[in-house]
């Protein structure tokens, strides 16, 4: 009860902040207000109107409530959670920024300038030729990415209807691959974890317009037979997808592009530690190589030497069209921008073996075994016979966030954690305890934790049995 | 070398955790085979904090500072300092995902009250915590459409008069669905619902109409455009923005089966585009909803709760039968908005979007008084923007004013678009001069 | 338990965040690394090291031990804790006022004017003829006012020797008299809890430099005699000075210039919202009248019209010097000056309205005593038979702050109470439940609390016998 | 008539408080008599957020452009965005004083985390935990001397050079405790210690030295000097600011009784002189310090708390036998220093104070080699700022070095002063240009 501060409650009453609704709405006669005829209008309106400082004291009391990585370790695997520098909101708050997207390319060269050297970054940084920025997130990357490969084959005249994923991706593959109207051929995991490379040889012909793949995976694992896999699929005419939800791991020690991929995606909100607070804004930027830079979305950025302007924006010339509706998430790249030029080459490399590091180091201190190895910066534990979302309630007795559990499904009751870089040893250590002290409580505390939370276990099944969306819905049980 | 500086490491403890692990250094821990191990250089300078910050600042300061009359789907509005102040607490922006609700209960509550908002603005009684923007959630809709709607069809009509970003996005999102985008004509800046009733039928699983439209005309003839899309069964997807719909007809009262749009409209100042895509959508879709839904539920105790719900319409459950691909969203924008409109309140909200409505008139009449100018008020309602036809090439015009330090769009070769809201009023008599020296 | 989250606490440990040094120092050998003779450097220097991300979960998790207006309510009687509005601080922080003090005062022109409209709103507000913006706060103001009236004296060849107080008034005009060299002469309530007009005849005279004065007093109540009161003073040779702390009840209704003070000071981080963190900064202008304007402190800031520069920084003819090294707190006094914009004469006005009502509304509410009235802003509830300083920790437990306790002296077992403006009646209905609550809580009760804080009852008097005052001093005990 | 913002009062609520309370309207309850009653107006017009912050940033607007050279007690160096970021976190600045330190232990253990700190760069047992400034910190010492020392005297020794500012304060404060302020010379920027030795004696009370001095010499005879102060019992007060202390000699190694001082140096920008009073002293004055202290405890559980402590030395206990008047401080301030110095760590305080001697002894011997100006490097060493002897008047020197854009002192008819941090040692080329174009 440590934090608990005399606190905002009233006995009898509600225990928790109440909704904005409940401390008071008014209801706005429209027709009235408005200036124009009544029938273009609504009758009227209803909302809380709270006052500035019942608003402040709303959002510091929600926001007290939640957990963050500024709270502690948030070792979700595949998320990589990892610190937040706070100067990056500072260089984004800049006014000069906040332009329209709509302004002519000579009137905004600030802006243009900086994005076409966040392009460059990130195609050093994974091998690629080209960069569009526009993926508002890792999964619209993806997409993006599909449509590339599509627009390509479609070029080639060459019809193809089938993406490969192994089992072990993460769901966005999946669903991006059925987006953008393909099969799915789902690889099973090999025996270590990786890809078949048998069964994929057998997935693979003249169908298939991509693999999608992650490297290392899900579980930390590096495809060590890469080149192997990407002459299968190059062979037969299909393209490679790297998701790089996972380039953390690999920042200085291999890139995509040297590995055979032709297209990429880079998770920003992960990789360049750009903060996705509550589940995002993130940004997905998508690298290519040199044969597929004229497809990539519209506007694309580029230099110019004419002398009139620095940089300019155009239409690649068999342009996928957009997936944004503007430029994507500009607030997002600028800070991915600001991460990327503080770490420079060694701090990135230094991310990468600290991020290596911690996981390894993590997984030496914790009971739960880890079936598959050597990984990198995750690992996916398992809860063995014990539910590994019980286990997670569990941890959150002892005063941190769990991992990922149940995910990805090679793993029977997988844990699959990824403690980042940015935790320090007594962290970790502390982290651990976590872990094998949830992992070693008997069945009975797993059930009844947490105690120690906000609110305590919430029945997610009944939630969805009875949904209730808003607070106009509530009381309507 | 040295390293992050985000990563707390001594050396010492570096060393010691080292030998925990059994090895002499990190790079043993790296299981790369030679043939695809990287050992270049990406040639990129580490800088100081400092420096980045005067980088940045000396770049961005290259933009010109011009007073944007910009809108067609993404507006500035001033945000009070009080969202920046509350929506940067570290707990809200370095948190993730809900997926242990009982220690997130602070963000789940404030993106319930946030669907709840908009749940009250559209009059629908679902609407999810976030899609990226108006353009993704438009094309969102369309495969809702998709799925639910069992017309033979697979046409998705859309205005002629629609932003061109829309279109390719949403025609992106139609081709996997195998869906063709096809429009339908317009009247004057709204809906030509005669031409439109005589081109829906059987093959139009979804009919989108915008209100205000992308010239900022007010829709005068929702109520047919739900009664043309009921009777043939389309699904009726509606855009709109967060601020006009204060004031605007409710959407589930002219019969919007979705709304779709921009709730960036609060809580974002002008930010290159970014936004935050508005999806709300009849009760009986429910199960069919793109994104994530936060729901009231109880815990252990039966104290009320919040919780991600549904969570099996999402990739990470269903995987390629998805409702979705979307994961990381725009949460933290959707928080923003609802602390924007929390913070204005019904007044506020009315009386912002009203300001709209008059200024956009106050403006457009003094634009049409002058001569080589032509502002289409008297015809149709504006909220925001309006069109200006001009007779010299709308282009030079447009370039004109930007030497004199005003930017306006340019969406014809003799039309112009201008955007009004309480951040540029100001400037407006300066525009008009403007407009006076350079027709 | 409602906002304890999965906490930082490990079993068997220290329960609280441990301080910075306790999660590791490093000592670095300042010999070699400077490049000064070793003569002339220390031998080494040794202090934690954390990382940011280390930094930033620290001073979060401190933070989140901390109550704050933002917080709920913070009713200390006479500190005037009302809402920080936010937008003063992003005006504050324009890196265009991030100037040196010893700038040209042509270069600063900008500063200059915003700080000589910021003199002219305060003259306005307190209806006085000259304002300095120098005293880093109310204490300073009250030195500053002294002095000011200490030359007055001198320079009228005027010895005197005695600064008259009333003995409700606050501790700082006690010593700001001492430090200013005069002897203090203690007023003794009268009857009603206001100035008893015949004592003060009685003490004043010609020894008296000065009679400091609140009004309304510590409790909220105007002395209603302040005609009466000015002219026996006047009519002495003595001064008479304002004490600003309770100027928020005033405002709009009553300007201590038209109750014939001679000088007076603003607490501009009570009156006028600037934030305090912890504690401070604030800032202390000082008013004076025509008369006294030659005696304000140097720099002071004028308007010029010599078409040079419009505003120019010099010494009053004869000044008292300084009582700040430079021009004091510049960064409260910006955010003064927008708080006053902000509300403007109608906003100001209602402020002390809604500060008075919310008072009233209050002490309706509650079950305790209160002797005197008519009071304003601020009432002084008794304790009664019960310890006024129990109650207060008996309040923690419901969740609010409790007022001030135990002054001043003339209520017994004092509640010195002030809402100010910046509650809702729902909060003052919490606020009043807290308080009976708390108050019909038995003895035992009172003892225990609070057990719902981040530390349980601390012994103030150990502390204070056995004092360790860094974490170099702990374990010496 | 609008009313207060921040009053959260809607028309229903205030109308159920007046009846609650039993009044018909607010006046009601205002008991002041017609006679001193106003009913005038200010004439302050209410703007809105966004109009001040416009207003404010257009008059700061006005303010030059320029690099500023300038230290002599005021310092800028640059403050990590974390230290915004953490110090505005509402429960830390819309705080108060922990008169509950069972719901205040955040703030607490910081400023005792700050005294710490204080300790360790001063040796000294006791630090408080902030006085307004530099110079009221030196006055307070004055009048802790005059309560500690049993001197028949009453003079304070101070060195000729020294900041106006601070000479004046100190006045102030000693003349209500009947000390005069006395001084004694220097000998080429620092103290002529045989002067001293010779000036010392009975009457004085208190010996006060700098280190840097105000010049930016770094003070070569601290030993000596401690020993002056001790064989005739004054109290030796040292100058210094908390950079500085990172590497210069230890005061309490060199007999240092009380140190004060600039700590603002850490955690602020330049502020136009807003600075945190850094005052630390040895263990037997602990009853007479003035300002708050922040003591470690325990609670009812046993566990350490932290608390303030040693209050009977403060004004609202011991009223006119306090030690010190002061009562709202700079305590946020402070928490901004000590989460300076937290994110820095030794290495970085070191390095930055490095940095300080290095960058002022290569642009003075720049300056130096020009001719027109001879820059005093040679002869002693200097922390951060340093004098200029200048063959041209130096008020029309820095007149014209204004007009190119820097910003220096001018301290003598022909001498000027200079100071560089890492702020401005980008520019430093740049000034030693302009020095040469207008010697
Ligand atoms: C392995 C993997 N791929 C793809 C994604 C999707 O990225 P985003 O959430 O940015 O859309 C994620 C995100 O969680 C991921 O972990
Ligand atoms: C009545 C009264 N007078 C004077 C002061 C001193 O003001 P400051 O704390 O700003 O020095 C206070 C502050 O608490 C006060 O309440």
């Amino acid at each position: 009860m440590i934090y608990d501060q005399a606190s905002y409650t009233r006995e009898g009453e509600d225990r928790h902040e109440p909704l904005l609704s409940e401390k008071g709405q008014k209801t706005v006669d429209v027709e009235e207000a408005s200036p124009l005829p009544d029938a273009l209008t609504r009758d009227e309106l209803t909302l809380p109107n709270p006052s500035e400082p019942e608003v402040a004291r709303h959002y510091t009391r929600l926001s007290q409530m939640n957990w963050a990585i500024d709270s502690g370790p948030y070792p979700l695997g595949s998320c990589t959670m990892k610190y937040n520098p706070k100067f990056i909101e500072d260089v984004a708050a800049d006014p000069n920024g906040a332009v329209h997207p709509d302004r002519s390319d000579r009137s905004v060269q600030g802006t243009l300038e900086l994005l076409a050297g966040l392009q460059e970054y990130l195609a050093a940084i994974g091998g690629m030729d080209a960069v569009t920025l526009q993926p508002p997130a890792g999964a619209a990357g993806e997409f993006t990415g599909i449509l590339i490969a599509k627009a390509y084959h479609e070029k080639q005249g060459n019809d193809r209807s089938e993406v490969v994923i192994p089992a072990s991706a993460h769901g966005t593959n999946f669903a991006t691959a059925a987006m953008a109207g393909y099969d799915v051929v789902e690889l099973p995991s090999g025996e270590d974890g990786r890809v078949d490379v048998e069964a994929l040889d057998a997935a693979v012909g003249e169908d298939t317009a991509a693999l999608m793949l992650t490297n290392p995976n899900t579980v930390g694992l590096f495809e060590r037979d890469i080149a192997e896999i990407a002459d299968i699929v190059h062979d037969a005419g299909g393209l490679l997808y790297y998701d790089g939800a996972n380039l953390n791991a690999l920042l200085g020690r291999g890139r995509p592009g040297d590995m055979g991929f032709d297209v990429m995606h880079y998770n920003v909100h992960k990789t360049f530690a750009t903060p996705h607070g509550g589940g995002g804004p993130g940004a997905g930027p998508v690298g290519v190589v040199e044969e597929l830079a004229e497809f990539l979305p519209t506007p694309h950025i580029r230099e110019v030497n004419d002398g009139k302007i620095g940089y300019e924006t155009y239409e690649p010339e068999h342009s996928i069209g957009k997936v944004h509706g503007f430029a994507g998430n500009w607030l997002v790249l600028i800070k991915t921008y600001a991460y990327i030029a503080r770490l420079g080459d060694a701090g990135l490399s230094d991310a990468a073996a600290k991020a290596v590091l911690n996981a390894n180091y993590l997984a030496e201190q914790i009971d739960l075994e880890i079936p598959h190895g050597p990984f990198h910066h995750e690992f996916g534990a398992t809860a063995g016979d014990r539910d590994a979302a019980d286990v997670a309630k569990g941890m959150l007795e002892y005063g941190v966030h769990p991992p990922t559990t149940k995910w990805p499904e090679m793993v029977p009751e997988a844990m699959l954690t990824e403690p980042t870089e940015a935790e320090s040893q007594a962290s970790l250590d502390h982290l651990a305890s976590a872990f094998n002290r949830a992992y070693a409580d008997d069945d009975e505390a797993l059930a009844a934790a947490p105690t120690r939370t906000t609110a305590r276990r919430i029945d997610q099944a009944d939630a969805a049995r009875n949904p209730r969306l808003s607070w106009q819905a509530l009381g309507e049980r | 070398m040295s390293g992050s500086p985000y990563a707390p490491h001594t050396p010492a403890e570096t060393a010691a955790m080292l030998d925990a692990v059994g090895v002499d250094d990190e790079e043993e821990l790296f299981d790369i085979p030679e043939e695809v191990a990287f050992d270049g250089e990406f040639g990129i300078e580490p800088r100081t904090e400092r420096e980045i910050r005067a980088e940045c600042a000396r770049l961005l300061a290259r933009n010109d500072d011009l007073t944007e009359f910009l809108g067609r789907g993404h507006y500035g509005h001033y945000v009070p300092s009080v969202v920046d102040h509350l929506a940067d607490r570290a707990e809200f922006i370095t948190s993730y995902t809900q997926y242990q609700p009982e220690i997130t209960q602070g963000f789940l509550q404030a993106l319930f009250e946030y669907q709840s908002m908009l749940v009250e603005l559209t009059g629908l009684s679902i609407a999810n915590c976030s899609m990226y923007d108006a353009a993704t959630a438009l094309a969102e809709s369309a495969t809702l459409a998709d799925r639910v709607r069992s017309t033979t069809g697979d046409v998705v009509l859309v205005p002629e008069q629609l932003r061109e970003g829309k279109r390719e996005v949403l025609t992106n999102y139609c081709d996997g669905a195998d869906l063709t985008v096809e429009t339908y004509p317009m009247d004057d800046g709204i809906v030509d619902v005669d031409a439109l009733a005589e081109r829906a039928g059987e093959d139009v699983v979804m009919i989108y109409a915008e209100n205000p439209t992308v010239r900022g005309c007010i829709e005068e003839h929702l109520t047919a455009i739900g009664e043309v899309a009921d009777e043939t069964d389309a699904l009726f997807t509606l855009g709109s923005d967060v601020v006009a719909l204060s004031v605007l007809q409710e959407p589930a009262s002219v019969g919007a089966d979705v709304v779709v749009g921009e709730a960036g409209a609060l809580g974002m100042p002008p930010a290159y585009g970014m936004g935050l895509g508005l999806f709300a959508c009849a009760e009986e879709f429910l199960r069919q909803v793109p994104g994530r839904l936060v729901g009231a539920g109880e815990d252990a105790e039966g104290t009320r709760a919040y919780t991600l719900t549904l969570q099996t319409r999402e990739q990470h459950i269903r995987k390629e039968r998805a409702t979705s691909n979307i994961c990381t969203n725009q949460a933290w924008v959707a928080l923003r908005a609802a602390i924007h409109a929390a913070t204005l309140g019904p007044d506020g909200l009315v009386d912002l979007a009203n300001d709209c409505v008059r200024e956009a008139e106050t403006i457009a009449a003094a634009i049409d008084d002058l001569s080589g100018a032509s502002a289409p008020v008297h015809d149709r309602h504006h909220f925001r923007e309006f069109a200006v036809r001009t007779d010299q090439p709308a282009a030079a015009i447009a370039g004109d004013l930007e030497r004199k330090g005003f930017a306006v769009h340019v969406i014809g070769e003799h039309l112009l678009q201008v955007c009004v809201t309480e951040l540029n009023a100001g400037e407006a008599d300066a525009l008009v001069e403007a407009f006076s020296e350079v027709l």
